[in-house]
């Protein structure tokens, strides 16, 4: 197991490695000057060859890469003008918008985008395998072809859609609950949920269709395995075969598949960031794409990367857990 | 799913394995869903060939300005009823310009499903082209392909699409551009399966009856592997289609999709998105276009799937196959 | 200032909420009109919490960093500024008054020289009196490349300006501005610059005390001078929470009111977001204000329908217009004849509706926008009427042998800002099309589109441009424009006519030495309508604000310097 | 009825599950099952107008080849086709419960509390992510409601232990994966044993398991069913399984009871010719491989015996390979070694195995699973690299060559795979399958190519004109012909079997065996025939190897390993096969 983890550690380095240099590479050849944006709409070339320097835009793309990679491991010095600072490693730098250190500002982002993949992913979880229970339970009823049905227009709505219809019926119309404007957790979390229950709703109700079609597969699936032949040939009764014996099994490929959503949760819930104006991460990556911004850029793909990249090996190591029968190799 | 729990080992002599294009079909039609699903995609695809004939029906063209047609003091919004619905147009016209609304949804049928379907077929093609090559490769490239296959899928899209966009010359054809970074960003998935799939295909026998014959591991590959993928890549493509679908309309949304004037469905909703109240037509029709065809793909995808393997979806039944052949025999007597 | 001024940075990062919202048009300091003082009913008082629902968070909040004109809005709270825009309704809005400063600046050696003297009991928010060294200082760290983003004209201006790289490189400071004594500050100029006096009203010319400068990090903790101190900055801006700076004196600052004792901001919302809560008004939202979004043309249509809520509308005018700039040095555009047939063949009926419509947009045929102060002259040099003369253009294109029609490309953003968006841009190519000229669309990602336009190698042909004032004043308008000296071939060139005539050239200086406002600003008129007979842009329109404020907001005040709602002058009790 | 009738058996299940101590314990008549039509296809009647009865304590064996209906007739006893669909008609009582009258929950009742089925794969037929004992513990609570845990708990390491679990309380913690073959099947007995029901249906018990496990099991139902008095019927496709542990036969044939009589009477004087043919086409392990000329009589036998016999023989005679030791030596191992894995993780399949094949002789390889003979087979014709030792082909190291290198041996070693699903691609037409070698060696053109697939589909029996016909369209022994003929396609000198024939029925094997051994007469073929049914073995083999844990333990001409075994290993897996004769032979 150690082995295993360590294994996939060093994998999932150089993963993030890799991901790193492509991005890099990618916004070095974008059209578009950093520093110019930087400097503000009517600086002169002297001014923007200042920035430049001070932004280190004139190293070769190789050394601004290496400088990043030290950044990461040892993290490095910097001047704000009046004094000399250290940001602590992992460093990814500051911003070329605003001098900031991208880290806090990742730090300071990262609880709305956790509260929204958290609370999207309970609702979904619970949503999704619900749905798919009763709809492999009641195969063939009218119950089944509803939430057949429904779990499809899930899948088939995108999240601005869905999103915009939410908070037009429950905001605008109904004004039942608060146009969401984010409140951390630490500040008061029942203002946190009231505010992020549409987000987690939108999100949530699209995501939830995939977990039920699986649920409900995979239920199938199990169902017509062998050793719940078994048990029904011991006068085992149905309901009982479902919850002791099926669901298990049934459930491991749901578990896995939402630990690896949850992962691409942390970077892929841009537009729902963006529709509900919560200060995520995904929001700060759209800004800073637009803006040239690229410690930011880096940093947030780099954080959303690894939070893909360990949610795929939790998943892993959950589905194994839950199913002795697969080895982890 | 009438699949008999209990006795699927007897009577097995005589049930065909999925093979045939003929059968698959027979079964596609045998459901209703799959079959109506079909045939809004078939009118879809038939109204998005035929937009330049409908325009001209109508007559009306998608980037014609109506100044006549809309109240510019209140911000552009149609005159008449239903956003300005008249025998002139049909589907009333766009707030502030108003250009024609069903010229430019059937318009913008022909952006979606173009690059959907390149999107898929990028995919594919590199989805397979990669598993394949991971599966049958040795420990090195495997692991090298797997890697790079992981970094696919930590990639952001939407960043990756806004700075492809940047980069790419401003008179590269957007919708190929669209299709080909859309396919080039989310192969993963693809070339997972495919590489999985390949591996249980590797070990079954009649590939290695064709090593024995001392064709060519490409010629393996070609000929054994690849008609046995054709499947679960079609099961997992028709999965991609609504995904690519919506991935469009959510880049155009985003406005880094097609270029305007260009119709396109996400780009229409995401002006259109405010004029909820005001122009509620304007909304409903993209987002209507959007949630029928991403939903009839999704529909056509389920019963591809299960035309494709009546028994379980997409996953081989090599192991149970085997254990079960070894003692009650599959076939009848001979 | 120019097109670039608010938007460039401010879109960029604004960009996405606008391209998302896809809604209503932006973001940026506009400045506006001649909204009537509206509101709730009753004397505004003191006291209670004003919500600010913003688009775009407030990424820079450095005094030395802020591009933003006439000291900003939020920021106007917490800096105070040698000069400051008088806080009135409409055209009265767009004079500078004086704000630490005695008055607004006296001028010598031709208005070479600027004199200000210090108000007496000036304090920061922990009680140090405020020096004019600490003016100076903060002038001085505006060159430093850690914080760069301020205007052009301190280096440009400033004795030594060009060269000089900021306190912290260059401890001895700069010499041009000389501070005599702690109430008194001189700045020394390179050439007469009777605007002197509109562009010490930006946050540059905050004071800042050195001992408590962090330089880069300086804006976490800015100290305040104003009624309001900052407690809170919090995501990259998006979320910022004001208190009242007890040691802020009325006495001394005739413009603020500071009204709510509490201002939260909560920026990075979508305008379609923003106008909802707006309408809707629940809770805090009904105290609220926006400072950076408009109504756009749906809410705008759905707002007229609705008494109660027009009623919360103001209207602002910001000195901005949108047009289409023409590059010489590419053919066919070198041909006089060929602009004058664009000009003819405009439609500016089908692109004011592009652009949201007639009450979001007034069609123009002038340069400068239609203010006064900024020496609004009538004229229409090529009358095309409102929906163009497609025959006048076909005669004068004729005329230039172009008499099969002629194919151009026309160069626009696909950011969704109804100003060089794609859907004017169809507008023009559906109105040139009368003419028989064939127009090819070439829509450049914004970033791209910025860079394009301004670089004086890659510029295309025709484009769509706009221009805004970083001040009410003719001379910020028209000189990037139409300055020949100021055609930069290395660098950013707003000189997009490429025009370098002497004539021209003499008559900006002259102006410049004007310290009469009014005075100036006719001769600026005068200037642009003759500059306006070379067909060098087309201009189309001025874009005009819709402002929805909460229902229990009092005390509205939108000026023409920034067509927003001025935040100092609301009340929420 | 020569089991004994103990009444062993608690007194509570005996009240518990209802009446009629004194009618038979199952009592079918008329039953008929059939299942729905896929989409196009027409209803699969699969048990037809099946009656038969069996005394309280009696037992009877079903046995029938594959498709015959005989697990869906045991599935019918316990009521296991309520709800999937399928049309049962006719009557149906265990234990004086009329199972098809039953409600659901006296369906419940008698299931497992009066008739316990027992699974043919005990891996997946117990619940993966359940410890073992609380398996067995719920289904005695589902039958004894006012149990408790704790009762149950014990209930289940009871009869754990009496199945033959070692240390069963704290084994019945374990979960099924840690348990071994034999042990899963045990743990299946037990939990049927946890209710004490009075009749016992095994559907095919042992058939997943090795010859020496499988001994182990039967010897264990019949010692329970001494013990408890319960009744057993059992599934199977095995004869010899049956003989050995029934009282009675039943023999059926396309969902018809063909021959139902007392085991002696049925092996003896079997009435109806399916049943001699079948009898006949059962491999025996005690009976010496025939060569050409001499004996066509087989003592035991009776004629139809004699017939399939003479076939058998002249399957399997070869020229005298035996008689030409001195024959080239085709191929050669000589320390081979493969192991899979790497570092701590790595298994070594085959060990230091040393092998040679001379022209035209066949070399039998037996060995239980996990020997490693399939890997073996495997390297000898390339498909695997071998990872130490050397193996050479007409004196030419080919153990290292790679694939490209390989090239030039492919056509001359060939190999025939077990299963006859998997060994042929789906989607291509057999005859395309089949000509894939000879496109392969590019030297002949189209037509020649069609036309020398049509001979050998002849040769192998299938009608020539099946070229453009798909694999599902045949049975399992014409797939395993489809098969041959792909190997002998490109004129190979040898061919490997790996368990040509262990997925087909005994008259399909027959045949099979047969065709090989002409085959192999007529090309001068080298084979060597991987199996672990040690009677097929024997009639195929001039030697024999016997495989175990990766090693050869015993090797021989093959009368001399099955008459005179060496090792003890050997000499177990002989003593564990069941065996015709045991019971043939006059009471």
């Amino acid at each position: 197991m150690t082995g295993y983890l360590l294994r996939r550690a060093a994998g999932a380095l150089a993963v993030l490695l890799v991901l790193s240099v492509v991005v890099y590479a990618t916004f070095y050849i974008a059209p578009g000057d950093p520093a110019r944006l930087a400097c503000g709409p009517r600086c002169n070339p002297e001014q923007i060859a200042q920035v430049r320097a001070q932004l280190s835009l004139g190293d070769p793309v190789y050394v601004q890469y290496w400088h990043f990679l030290q950044g990461i491991v040892a993290g490095h010095d910097y001047s704000t003008g009046t004094a000399l600072l250290h940001c602590d490693a992992p460093c990814f730098g500051l911003s070329y918008q605003n001098n900031q250190q991208v880290t806090d500002m990742l730090i300071e982002r990262l609880p709305a985008t956790a509260s929204l993949a958290v609370g999207a992913m309970a609702v979904s979880l619970l949503l999704g395998t619900v749905t798919g229970l009763l709809s492999a339970l009641r195969r063939g009823g009218v119950t089944e072809r509803v939430l057949t049905w429904l779990t499809l227009a899930g899948t088939a709505t995108p999240v601005f859609i869905s999103g915009l219809a939410l908070l037009m019926l429950f905001c605008a119309y109904l004004a039942w609950l608060p146009f969401p404007s984010y409140v951390p957790l630490t500040e008061d979390p029942e203002q946190w949920a009231w505010n992020l229950l549409l987000p987690w709703a939108a999100l949530g109700l699209l995501e939830s269709a995939k977990y039920a079609r699986l649920t409900r597969s995979s239920l199938l699936e199990t169902l017509a395995e062998d050793h719940i032949r078994t048990f029904r040939a011991y006068g085992v009764a149905e309901r009982k075969l479902v919850t002791r014996h099926a669901l298990r099994g049934a459930v491991a490929p749901v578990i896995s598949l939402s630990a690896a959503d949850f992962g691409s949760m942390f970077g892929g819930a841009v537009l729902t960031e963006m529709m509900f104006g919560l200060p995520g991460i995904g929001a700060l990556l759209v800004h800073a794409t637009v803006t040239l911004d690229l410690p930011v850029v880096v940093a947030v793909v780099m954080v959303t990367g690894t939070a893909v990249v360990l949610a795929n090996i939790v998943a892993d190591v959950l589905y194994a857990a839950a199913d002795r029968r697969v080895a982890l190799r | 799913m009438t699949t008999d729990l209990l006795t699927t080992a007897e009577p097995e002599a005589g049930v065909a394995p999925a093979s045939g294009a003929r059968q698959v079909l027979r079964r596609l039609r045998a459901r209703k869903s799959a079959l109506a699903a079909a045939a809004v995609l078939g009118l879809l695809v038939l109204l998005a060939l035929a937009a330049p004939l409908l325009a001209a029906i109508e007559g009306q063209d998608p980037n014609t300005y109506h100044d006549a047609l809309v109240d510019s003091a209140r911000g552009g919004v149609p005159l008449g009823d239903f956003g300005g619905v008249s025998a002139e147009h049909w589907l009333g016209v766009e707030p502030g310009t108003g250009r024609d609304l069903f010229v430019r949804l059937v318009y913008g049928a022909r952006v979606s499903l173009l690059v959907a379907l390149g999107a898929t077929a990028v995919q594919i093609l590199i989805g397979v082209g990669t598993g394949l090559a991971a599966a049958l490769g040795n420990r090195l490239v495997e692991s090298l392909l797997t890697h790079v296959t992981d970094v696919m899928v930590a990639m952001p899209l939407l960043v990756f699409a806004i700075a492809t966009m940047a980069v790419v010359p401003g008179d590269f054809p957007r919708p190929l551009l669209l299709a080909v970074s859309i396919g080039l960003l989310q192969w993963g998935g693809m070339a997972r399966l495919v590489r999985a799939q390949t591996l249980s295909l590797k070990k079954l026998d009649y590939v290695s009856a064709a090593r024995l014959t001392g064709a060519s591991s490409w010629r393996v590959a070609r000929r054994e592997l690849l008609p046995s993928l054709a499947a679960p890549v079609i099961t997992y493509a028709a999965v991609l289609l609504p995904t690519n679908i919506v991935l469009e309309a959510s880049m155009s949304f985003l406005g880094v999709g097609v270029k305007p004037p260009t119709p396109s469905w996400g780009h229409m909703l995401s002006t259109a998105t405010t004029w909820f109240r005001a122009d509620p037509m304007y909304v409903l029709l993209p987002a209507l276009m959007l949630f029928v065809t991403t939903l009839a793909f999704t529909v056509l995808g389920d019963g591809v799937r299960a035309a494709l393997d009546p028994r379980e979806a997409s996953r081989l039944r090599v192991g149970r196959t085997r254990r079960k052949a070894r003692t009650s025999g599959a076939g009848g007597a001979a | 200032m120019p097109h670039m001024s608010v938007i460039s940075r401010r879109v960029a990062a604004a960009a996405v909420s606008v391209v998302l919202l896809g809604g209503a048009a932006a973001c940026g300091p506009k400045e506006g009109g001649d909204a009537k003082g509206g509101g709730a009913e009753g004397a505004p008082k003191k006291g209670g919490t004003l919500t600010v629902l913003n688009g775009a968070p407030q990424k820079q909040f450095d005094p030395a960093r802020l591009y933003t004109s006439g000291g900003g809005n939020i920021p106007s709270l917490v800096y105070r500024t040698l000069t400051t825009r008088h806080r009135a309704n409409g055209a009265e809005g767009t004079k500078v008054v004086p704000d630490l400063a005695t008055d607004t600046g006296t001028p010598g050696d031709d208005a070479k020289t600027w004199t200000y003297k210090l108000q007496d009991g000036l304090k920061y928010e922990d009680g140090s009196p405020i020096t004019s060294a600490d003016i100076k200082y903060g002038v001085e760290r505006s060159f430093a490349a850690e914080l760069s983003g301020g205007a052009p004209y301190l280096r440009d201006w400033l004795i030594g300006g060009d060269t000089y790289q900021g306190p912290y490189k260059e401890k001895k400071g700069l010499d041009s501005i000389e501070t005599p004594d702690d109430k008194t500050i001189v700045f020394k100029l390179k050439k007469s610059e009777g605007d002197f006096p509109y562009f010490a009203a930006s946050t540059q010319f905050a004071p800042v005390p050195k001992a408590k400068d962090t330089g880069a990090k300086y804006a976490e903790h800015p100290v305040s001078s104003g009624p309001y101190k900052v407690v809170k900055n919090a995501g990259d801006g998006e979320q910022m929470t004001l208190e009242r700076n007890p040691n802020w004196s009325e006495e001394t600052d005739k413009e603020r009111h500071a009204y709510p004792d509490r201002i939260e901001v909560r920026s990075g919302l979508s305008a379609a977001v923003i106008n909802q809560r707006l309408s809707t008004g629940s809770g805090p939202d009904a105290a609220a204000v926006t400072t950076d979004t408009n109504l756009g043309p749906a809410e705008l249509a759905q707002v007229t329908g609705d008494k109660n809520l027009a009623a919360r509308v103001g209207t602002g005018h910001f000195g901005q217009t949108s047009y289409l700039a023409f590059n010489p040095a590419v053919k066919p555009f070198d041909d006089p004849k060929v602009r004058q047939a664009i000009s003819y063949a405009i439609n500016r009926t089908s692109v004011v509706n592009a652009a949201g419509g007639s009450s979001l947009a007034e069609p123009t045929t002038t340069f400068l926008p239609r203010q006064k102060p900024l020496g609004y002259t009538p004229y229409d040099h090529f009358p095309a009427g409102d929906k163009g003369d497609p025959a006048k253009a076909r005669e004068l294109l004729k005329e230039a042998g172009h008499e099969n029609g002629l194919e151009i490309t026309l160069t626009h953003s696909t950011a969704q800002n109804r100003e060089t968006s794609p859907e004017i841009a169809t507008a023009v190519q559906a109105a040139l099309k009368e003419a028989g000229i064939t127009v090819k669309l070439e829509g450049l990602e914004d970033n791209d589109y910025d860079e394009k336009i301004h670089s004086f190698d890659k510029q295309p042909g025709l484009f769509i441009a706009h221009w805004g004032a970083d001040w009410p004043s003719g001379g910020p308008f028209l000189a990037p424009v139409f300055d020949g000296r100021q055609i930069v071939k290395d660098g950013a060139n707003f000189n997009t006519g490429r025009l370098d005539d002497p004539k021209v050239n003499d008559e900006i200086d002259a102006i410049n030495k004007i310290t009469d406002h009014d005075a100036a600003a006719q001769r600026w008129g005068a200037l642009d309508q003759k500059i306006g007979e070379q067909a060098l842009t087309v201009p189309l329109f001025n874009p005009v604000y819709k402002r929805l404020f909460g229902k229990d907001v009092k005390n509205v005040v939108i000026s023409n310097w920034t067509g927003v709602l001025d935040v100092s002058q609301v009340a929420v009790k | 009825m020569t089991a004994p009738r103990t009444s062993a058996g608690p007194a509570d299940a005996r009240t518990a599950s209802g009446p009629a101590a004194d009618g038979p314990l199952v009592a079918v008549s008329g039953l008929s099952v059939a299942f729905p039509a896929g989409p196009g296809g027409s209803p699969v009647r699969a048990v037809d107008g099946l009656s038969f009865t069996v005394p309280q304590g009696g037992s009877l064996g079903i046995v029938g080849e594959s498709g015959s209906g005989k697990s869906t007739a045991a599935y019918a006893l316990l009521g296991l086709h309520r709800d999937t669909g399928a049309d049962v008609t006719g009557s149906v009582t265990v234990a004086g419960h009329d199972v098809q009258a039953a409600d659901g929950a006296a369906l419940r009742r008698l299931r497992g509390g009066v008739a316990a089925m027992v699974f043919q794969d005990p891996l997946s037929s117990l619940d993966p992510y359940m410890a073992v004992g609380d398996q067995i513990a719920e289904v005695y609570r589902v039958h004894h409601r006012g149990a408790s845990r704790r009762e149950a708990r014990a209930r289940a390491a009871e009869v754990l232990d009496r199945v033959g679990i070692p240390d069963a309380a704290r084994r019945a913690r374990s979960r099924p994966h840690e348990f071994s073959g034999g042990m899963r099947q045990r743990a299946l007995i037990a939990m049927a044993l946890a209710c004490r029901p009075r009749l016992l249906v095994a559907d095919e018990p042992t058939t997943a398991l090795d010859v020496t496990v499988q001994d182990q099991i039967l010897g264990l139902l019949r010692e329970l069913r001494a013990e408890t008095g319960m009744g057993l019927i059992l599934v199977t496709h095995d004869l010899g399984v049956a003989t050995s542990s029934v009282d009675e036969l039943l023999v059926m044939k396309d969902g018809r009871a063909v021959e139902h009589g007392p085991v002696r009477d049925v092996l003896h004087a079997p009435r109806e010719d399916y049943t001699r043919d079948l009898l006949a086409a059962v491999p025996r392990v005690n009976v010496r491989r025939q060569t050409r000329k001499d004996g066509l009589h087989e003592p035991g036998r009776d004629d139809s015996a004699l017939r399939e016999a003479s076939v058998l023989s002249e399957a399997s005679v070869v020229p005298g390979a035996s008689a030409l030791p001195e024959a080239a030596v085709l191929l050669e191992a000589s320390g081979l070694r493969r192991e899979f894995g790497r570092g701590k993780r790595a298994v070594t399949a085959v060990d230091d195995v040393s092998l040679t094949v001379r022209a035209g002789e066949t070399v039998g390889v037996v060995g239980e699973s996990g020997s490693g003979k399939t890997t073996l087979g495997r390297m000898l014709v390339r498909l695997l690299e071998p990872t130490g030792g050397r193996l050479s082909y007409r004196g030419r190291d080919i153990g290292g060559l790679k694939e490209r290198e390989l090239r030039a041996f492919r056509s001359e070693l060939q190999m025939v795979f077990q299963d006859p699903v998997s060994s042929l691609n789906p989607r291509r037409s057999i005859g395309e399958s089949i000509a894939d070698p000879l496109r392969a060696a590019g030297k002949l053109d189209d037509a020649a190519i069609v036309a020398r697939v049509r001979e050998l589909l002849e040769r192998v029996g299938l009608d020539p004109a099946s070229y453009h016909r798909y694999p599902h369209e045949f049975s399992g022994g014409q797939r395993q012909r489809i098969g041959i003929a792909r190997a002998l396609a490109p004129e190979p000198k040898l061919i490997v079997c790996d368990e040509p024939v262990s997925a087909l029925d005994v008259t399909t094997q027959a045949q099979v065996v047969r065709l090989l051994g002409e085959l192999q007469r007529d090309l001068g073929l080298a084979l060597v025939f991987i199996a672990h049914d040690l009677a097929v073995v024997r009639q195929v083999s001039d030697r024999v190897v016997v495989m175990r844990g990766g090693r050869i333990v015993e090797e021989g001409p093959a009368d001399t390993v099955y008459e005179q075994p060496a090792h003890p290993y050997t000499k177990g897996l002989l003593a564990a096969v069941p065996r015709l004769e045991a019971a043939e032979a006059p009471a």
